[in-house]
């Protein structure tokens, strides 16, 4: 019962997603696209909560919804905010997209069944390893967010190569927007190496 | 329920081709950006789901908790909390990078672009 | 610390990027990525004796070594210690070039933003050949490739912007398809070790959605390692991004791509499945073939020398996938010794170009003219190189030439022979349109006539890499007995 | 809108309590949802709001580029630090065993590396939303 | 001295004495009486290594340098083949560096360390080529052989050099890259070795067709014989210095091609085994024709360089037809005529190279009363086309006399008649040159003699002398020969 209801709720998230989608693509107009997009984002974090993925959801809000819409608005600013009129389907593409649907649509045929307390992945011993002998006060870990226990220590080096990979953004962006603004306009002398002298 | 849940996965996957079809198809920089965003969140979705058992709760094993509790299984959601991170990072580096094709050749259509490099 | 060499290959390079941010100095930085480079070249060298003599060597990441899988674990065999050999030889060749390089290429002030990208870059490739869990490969792929899009973009001409970006948007979908492919094995296992994987795989081979993982990760990394027709990427990010970043990604990141594919062919799903049941090898065969003849065709057309050799490496490329195709002993072993060589020579033919690029600041055929009087070391190291890309005898490249030949002389595939042996025909005229384009052609009526030598802080390092490649042409126990004894390993006879 | 005195007023209250909740999130991250990275989220939205109402070069005057930078480098080190003092210590790469008894041993590494991980993402992202942000001025 | 000494003398002199004169660049004095007295050192060594050949194949000395890939080492070994190659090449270089000297000085060339060092290194190639032990180790030296004088070809610098070396190069390294090498790895392939052995190396139950096959490759592959159709690289090489020419057509390049071919049908193939198989018929039918239309192309040059490049390729599918005769007689013609063409054309190349210092002439009709004015030369050259032609008292009649026999023994009429037919065409293109220059006034004579500078017509004069005592006294280069092809003379 609690499971239909689950799965509808589901679906009915999905459906608004798939909308918000469909209209990011369709609008001309990018700031409305991009609103939509952190919308779509919002509607992937709730179904995150719904899937029980709290901490996925949380972050999902922060950044999905949140950095990257700031990031791609701030772009907006500089770069104009609306695209030229163009046929929006293509030939090509859209063979292509629907080729690696067809793939898709065939490898999640026998997924194992959805939400299943029996699937291998749940009753693996790695999953059960996770939840029954890291919490607790004689646990392994002994924190109750099993997320956070893994995350942090089990596969804490995944969680360095992120942290390397936030650090590598940083530095991307750093290169290329990093003293472009003293060509421009000779303003606030800050003694960051990346603007002390034009690019 | 198998119709239901396969639907649900349908749903994710149309969602999935719109995204990767705005990367391929569109020639607008910000929105190859937004595609590829919409592209990857839907790959998340999938690996979550694979992780929730139904009736489970989210993976906080308190000793306030009942022991009959089943809690869905964690991994994934910590493979994608680094999922995420990636992504916004290839955005953000992304974005920077249409700022300074913008600045560069003044347009940010992709086949004007290349016009002006032929 | 023998003990923990392992892990330090990766992190050496990983902590002191962060490093060069806080020196700032251009000097000091690059003496920092010089020395963590060597250092890394010096422990992937120890750690290759190690393996030669006892076996893999295992490292469990914080120590969760039960159950296998719980935690992250590197493993590295003898077709890995190669690969991290390599990679870190011409990781520390470039580090030793970049500094006299960048300082015609790029403003001061992001030398140490240049220096950290690089070491994450190498740091990244690093981690993707010893580990042996699949997601913390698709982790260490993206930060080998986001801080590639940093490195192409430093290039000086705007189009380097846009090759930076076409980069990301085709780099990402790779490593999407690949986090789609790892997703659905995962969904069916529960876990994401490799060798653990290679234990429960076989069983589900009938499973719509392992055939499927399988299609999204080939694909994938596939396009990671520009196999035709998925190589639309890369010749415009050779051809504008820094000569030093050029030379470093032509040598490594592409075979690195190789070498995570031919993992996950031999180690995680296994010979039987993707060769004999879905016929990976035959498409990987019939996919390497254009890319051979079309990218050597295209490599001969071109004006812009960084272009020139772009196409040739997809025609080499193509020689690894046909190795990897045919998945015998004798074949991978090829591709492996092919990795390999071809590595030094690709990266040491973009050192040289580098060179001219630093004297005459265009890296066009037509700037060439007579440039082999005013700067003979370069030109002289770009010819032993370019005899190497040939496959002229007593050249690392003959060595790759000849173990492919020979795995190609079997009953069936014999006409696979011909393509490779026309390839190098097609890589003797592109070569040496160069060679007679300097050596003969008077110097353009335009120019001084009076270019000085490059300096020595170019020299060397190009230099290095091409004496090494003349070494491991005449010295073949690493590249060739030990490929072989990888490819054994990893081929199982 | 530097002239909104409401607004300012409101800023004033919220921005401490927006940090408060950062380092509430930042260590509740063992019991609940949070960690590191959300934490890090939240410190910089606090500065970013800071920046919307009081300008971006007064945030820059508390919380200077070269200082961010600095910060976002020190994450990391921390982190893979945490990493090789577990290995100077004689056991493997981030084993959290090494730094003291037991469980204590592994709270006290999640602790570290969280810290890290907030470190470099709070101020990777200031970093992103400065210079995102500071392209703007000279259109 | 024993064996292995002075094989690694004969192998490294050249090499070292390449260093050397580069070193000595500075001084042209120096460097030239360097690259003299190091020709003259390596002939001594060969000498030395020849007494020891003089005592059979008893026990031929290996000396193997290191393992290139697993079961193949570069190495080495004295063989007569290899010995008569060596011999050849020494003596020829000697006469060749005099001739050199004069020529360069004579015509100022630009360059001339350079072009001293790639003959040296030629020469160690070449060295290297004939003493190989294994079909890589020759396969090696062959490409360092091309390489090396790829320089000495395109030693103009001239675009039209460029043009000439762009065809050498492109014939020469692309035959052996695409057939040579691949026969190669195939040869490998089947039999596990590439040791040059007597008899073979090929087991009973290898099927016809691949050897077949094989031997074509093997033909095609290896360029520098200039069978037809790949002839074109020798007569675009003519751009080239007069030296040059020279060590193309005689010293070095053109004889490697035959010699390989020789070396691979005794110690690859076996003669027995080349007598079997089908394709070594065809290969005596193309090398035939060749003969008989490079002779005829021959005969329609007026410039003299070009008629002679065309003889030599004529006269080198006579070591080829010989080979793949593979009678005991026939294959000692071949070893022969390796040494009797090298000697003859190296002389008329001289001659025509003297002509050309003197008189600048290149032309034939330009040659008429040249004779009075150039009797040395002339009479050089008087010599050698009588050799080229096949006719006592000059040395070409001995090896032709030894094609015949082995042509007779197998009824082969094919060959016999193209025998008769190259050596008319052979008379009808030379002997006119040799009587205009006597019997025909010159437009322009002088009456008085003057002769290239002294050093060359010392030397085309020494290749006469030699082309005479070749046919007086064949003994040392004949019981080689017939050592090689186990037929008695």
């Amino acid at each position: 019962m609690s499971q239909t209801v689950v799965s509808l709720a589901i679906s009915f998230l999905l459906g608004l997603m798939l909308l918000s989608v469909f209209a990011v693509i369709a609008m001309r107009n990018l700031f409305a696209a991009i609103i939509l997009l952190g919308i779509y984002s919002l509607l992937a974090a709730a179904l995150f909560m719904t899937l029980d993925a709290v901490d996925v959801a949380f972050t999902e809000a922060a950044v999905g919804a949140g950095i990257s819409t700031i990031l791609i608005l701030a772009t907006l600013l500089h770069v104009g905010h609306d695209t030229k009129a163009k046929k929006i389907i293509k030939p090509a593409p859209l063979l292509l997209v629907l080729a690696v649907g067809a793939l898709l649509v065939y490898g999640t045929l026998d997924l194992p069944e959805f939400g299943n307390a029996q699937n291998r992945v749940h009753q693996s011993e790695i999953t059960r390893h996770y939840l029954e002998k890291s919490p607790g006060k004689n646990g392994e870990i002994g924190i109750p967010n099993v997320v956070t226990s893994i995350l942090a220590s089990y596969r804490g080096y995944d969680t360095l190569g992120e942290v390397t990979v936030v650090f590598c953004a940083a530095i991307g962006v750093m290169s290329l927007l990093g003293g472009l603004r003293k060509k421009k306009k000779q303003t606030t002398v800050s003694n960051d190496s990346t603007t002390d002298s034009a690019s | 329920m198998k119709i239901l849940y396969l639907f649900n996965y349908w749903i994710v996957i149309v969602i999935m081709l719109a995204g990767l079809y705005a990367v391929i198809a569109s020639s607008n920089l910000v929105k190859k950006i937004a595609g590829l965003s919409i592209f990857q969140a839907s790959v998340f979705i999938l690996y979550i789901s694979s992780g929730k058992i139904l009736g489970g709760t989210a993976p906080i094993v308190d000793s306030s908790v009942p022991a009959d509790v089943v809690f869905s299984n964690p991994l994934p959601h910590v493979l994608i909390l680094t999922a995420i991170v990636v992504g916004v990072a290839t955005t953000a580096v992304g974005a920077a990078l249409i700022i300074r094709i913008h600045r560069a050749y003044g347009s940010i259509e992709e086949n004007e672009i290349l016009e002006y490099e032929e | 610390m023998s003990a923990h060499l392992l892990i330090l290959l990766v992190v050496i390079p990983l902590f002191s990027a962060p490093l060069c941010i806080l020196l700032r100095r251009s000097r000091l930085v690059w003496l920092l990525s010089s020395l963590s480079t060597g250092a890394c070249l010096l422990i992937s060298i120890l750690l290759l004796q190690q393996v030669y003599r006892s076996g893999t060597v295992t490292y469990m990441l914080g120590g969760w070594s039960t159950p296998l899988g719980i935690g992250i674990e590197y493993r590295l065999d003898l077709f890995a210690a190669l690969v991290a050999l390599f990679v870190s030889l011409v990781g520390f060749a470039v580090a030793l070039y970049s500094y006299t390089s960048l300082q015609k290429e790029l403003p001061r002030h992001k030398h140490p933003l240049f220096a950290a990208a690089y070491l994450l870059c190498l740091a990244g490739l690093l981690g993707i050949t010893v580990t042996a869990d699949v997601f913390n490969l698709f982790v260490f792929l993206e930060i080998s490739s986001l801080s590639s899009y940093a490195l192409i973009s430093m290039g000086r001409d705007r189009a380097a912007l846009l090759a930076s970006f076409r980069y990301l948007i085709m780099g990402t979908i790779g490593a999407t398809f690949l986090l789609i492919g790892i997703g659905l094995i995962y969904s069916h296992t529960g876990t994401l070790n490799m060798s653990a994987l290679q234990k429960v795989l076989p069983a589900l081979t009938g499973k719509a959605s392992i055939q499927a993982s399988l299609a999204f990760i080939m694909l994938g990394l596939a396009i990671k390692s520009a196999l035709f027709p998925l190589h639309l990427w890369l010749p415009s990010a050779y051809t504008h991004a820094p000569s030093a970043v050029s030379a470093f990604l032509a040598g490594t990141a592409t075979k690195v791509s190789i070498y995570a594919l031919a993992r996950f062919i031999y180690s995680v799903f296994g010979k039987p499945f993707v060769i004999t049941q879905e016929h990976i090898g035959i498409a990987l065969i019939t996919l390497s073939i254009p890319a051979m003849l079309l990218g050597s065709m295209l490599a001969i057309k071109q004006q812009n020398l960084k272009r020139m050799l772009a196409y040739s490496s997809i025609a080499q490329i193509g020689y690894l996938f046909l190795g990897l195709g045919l998945s015998t002993v004798a074949s991978v072993g090829a591709t492996i010794t092919h990795l390999f060589n071809h590595a030094l020579i690709k990266s040491a033919l973009f050192l040289s170009l580098g060179c001219i690029v630093y004297r005459t600041g265009k890296a066009e055929i037509s700037s060439l003219s007579g440039l082999a009087r005013q700067m003979p070391w370069t030109m002289a190291a770009f010819t032993v190189a370019g005899l190497g890309l040939i496959g002229i005898p007593l050249t690392a490249g003959f060595i790759s030439k000849w173990a492919l030949i020979r795995a190609t002389l079997t009953p069936d595939y014999w006409p696979l022979a011909v393509v490779i042996l026309i390839t190098s025909l097609l890589a003797v005229v592109y070569i040496w349109r160069v060679i007679e384009a300097a050596y003969f052609q008077p110097p353009a009526p335009g120019s001084t006539g009076r270019t000085a030598e490059a300096p020595l802080g170019l020299l060397v390092p190009t230099w290095l890499l091409v004496l090494l490649s003349l070494y491991f042409g005449i010295q073949t126990t690493v590249n060739f007995g030990i490929a072989v004894k990888a490819a054994t390993a990893l081929v199982g006879g | 809108m530097k002239h909104h005195l409401v607004l300012r007023v409101v800023a004033k209250l919220l921005i401490p309590s927006i940090l408060l909740f950062a380092l509430y999130t930042q260590f509740h991250g063992d019991y609940g949802p949070g960690g590191g990275f959300q934490a890090g989220v939240i410190y910089a939205a606090g500065f970013i709001l800071h920046a919307l109402v009081f300008g971006l070069e007064s945030t820059k005057k508390i919380m200077p580029l070269w200082l961010l930078k600095i910060l976002s480098a020190l994450g990391v080190m921390v982190y893979a630090g945490t990493g090789l003092t577990s290995l100077l210590l004689g056991r493997p790469f981030l084993d959290y065993y090494a730094l003291a008894e037991g469980v204590h041993g592994q709270e006290l590494g999640i602790m570290l590396v969280e810290l890290g991980v907030g470190f470099t993402v709070s101020s990777v992202m200031l970093i992103l939303f400065y210079l995102f942000a500071d392209q703007g001025t000279e259109e | 001295m024993g064996l292995q000494e002075s094989l690694l003398l004969v192998l490294l002199t050249p090499w070292v004495g390449g260093v050397l004169l580069v070193l000595a660049g500075r001084w042209p004095n120096l460097r030239d009486a360097i690259s003299v007295v190091t020709s003259l050192l390596l002939l001594l060594a060969v000498i030395a290594l020849y007494n020891h050949a003089g005592n059979g194949t008893a026990t031929p000395p290996e000396l193997t340098l290191f393992t290139m890939l697993p079961g193949i080492e570069v190495g080495f070994r004295l063989e007569p083949l290899g010995m008569l190659f060596v011999v050849i090449a020494a003596v020829l270089w000697i006469i060749n560096t005099i001739y050199s000297i004069g020529y360069m000085r004579g015509n100022n060339e630009k360059h001339q360390t350079r072009f001293y060092l790639c003959f040296a290194i030629a020469i160690g190639a070449t060295m290297g080529l004939a003493l190989s032990a294994n079909l890589l180790t020759l396969f090696i030296f062959y490409e360092v052989l091309t390489l090396s004088t790829y320089p000495l070809v395109t030693h103009k610098g001239s675009m039209k050099a460029a043009r000439a070396g762009r065809t050498y190069l492109g014939y020469l390294l692309g035959t052996s890259i695409a057939f040579f090498l691949l026969a190669i790895i195939w040869t490998w392939a089947l039999t596990g070795t590439l040791e040059f052995t007597p008899r073979g190396i090929f087991k009973q139950d290898t099927d016809a067709a691949s050897l077949s096959l094989l031997f074509v490759l093997y033909i095609f592959g290896i360029g520098k014989a200039a069978i037809m159709p790949i002839h074109r690289w020798l007569p675009a090489a003519m751009v080239a210095p007069t030296p040059v020419s020279a060590l193309l057509h005689a010293v070095a390049v053109v004889k490697a091609g035959v010699f390989t071919i020789t070396k691979v049908v005794l110690y690859i193939f076996g003669p027995a085994l080349t007598r079997e198989i089908p394709a070594s018929e065809w290969i005596v039918y193309l090398a035939g024709t060749t003969i008989v239309v490079a002779s005829w192309i021959a005969l329609r040059q007026t410039n003299l360089k070009r008629r002679l490049a065309y003889s030599t390729i004529s006269q080198l599918s006579y070591v080829i037809m010989a080979a793949a005769l593979g009678t005991a007689y026939a294959l000692l013609a071949a070893a022969l005529h390796i040494a009797v063409h090298a000697f003859g054309k190296i002389t008329l190349f001289f001659a025509a190279g003297s002509i050309y210092t003197a008189t600048h002439k290149t032309e034939i009709p330009q040659l008429k009363g040249i004779g009075r004015q150039m009797p040395w030369t002339m009479a050089a050259f008087t010599i050698g086309a009588v050799s080229m032609v096949g006719l006592p008292p000059a040395a070409g009649f001995l090896s032709k006399w030894y094609l015949l026999m082995g042509a007779m023994q197998l009824q082969a009429y094919f060959v016999l008649a193209v025998i008769v037919i190259s050596t008319l065409l052979n008379a009808a293109y030379f002997f006119p040159i040799v009587h205009a220059a006597f019997f025909q006034p010159a437009d322009d004579d002088t009456g008085k003699i003057h002769e290239a500078p002294w050093p060359v017509v010392l030397a085309v004069s020494c290749a006469a002398v030699l082309t005479l005592l070749l046919f007086l006294y064949p003994w040392p280069v004949l019981s080689l020969a017939a050592l090689v092809s186990g037929a008695t003379p």
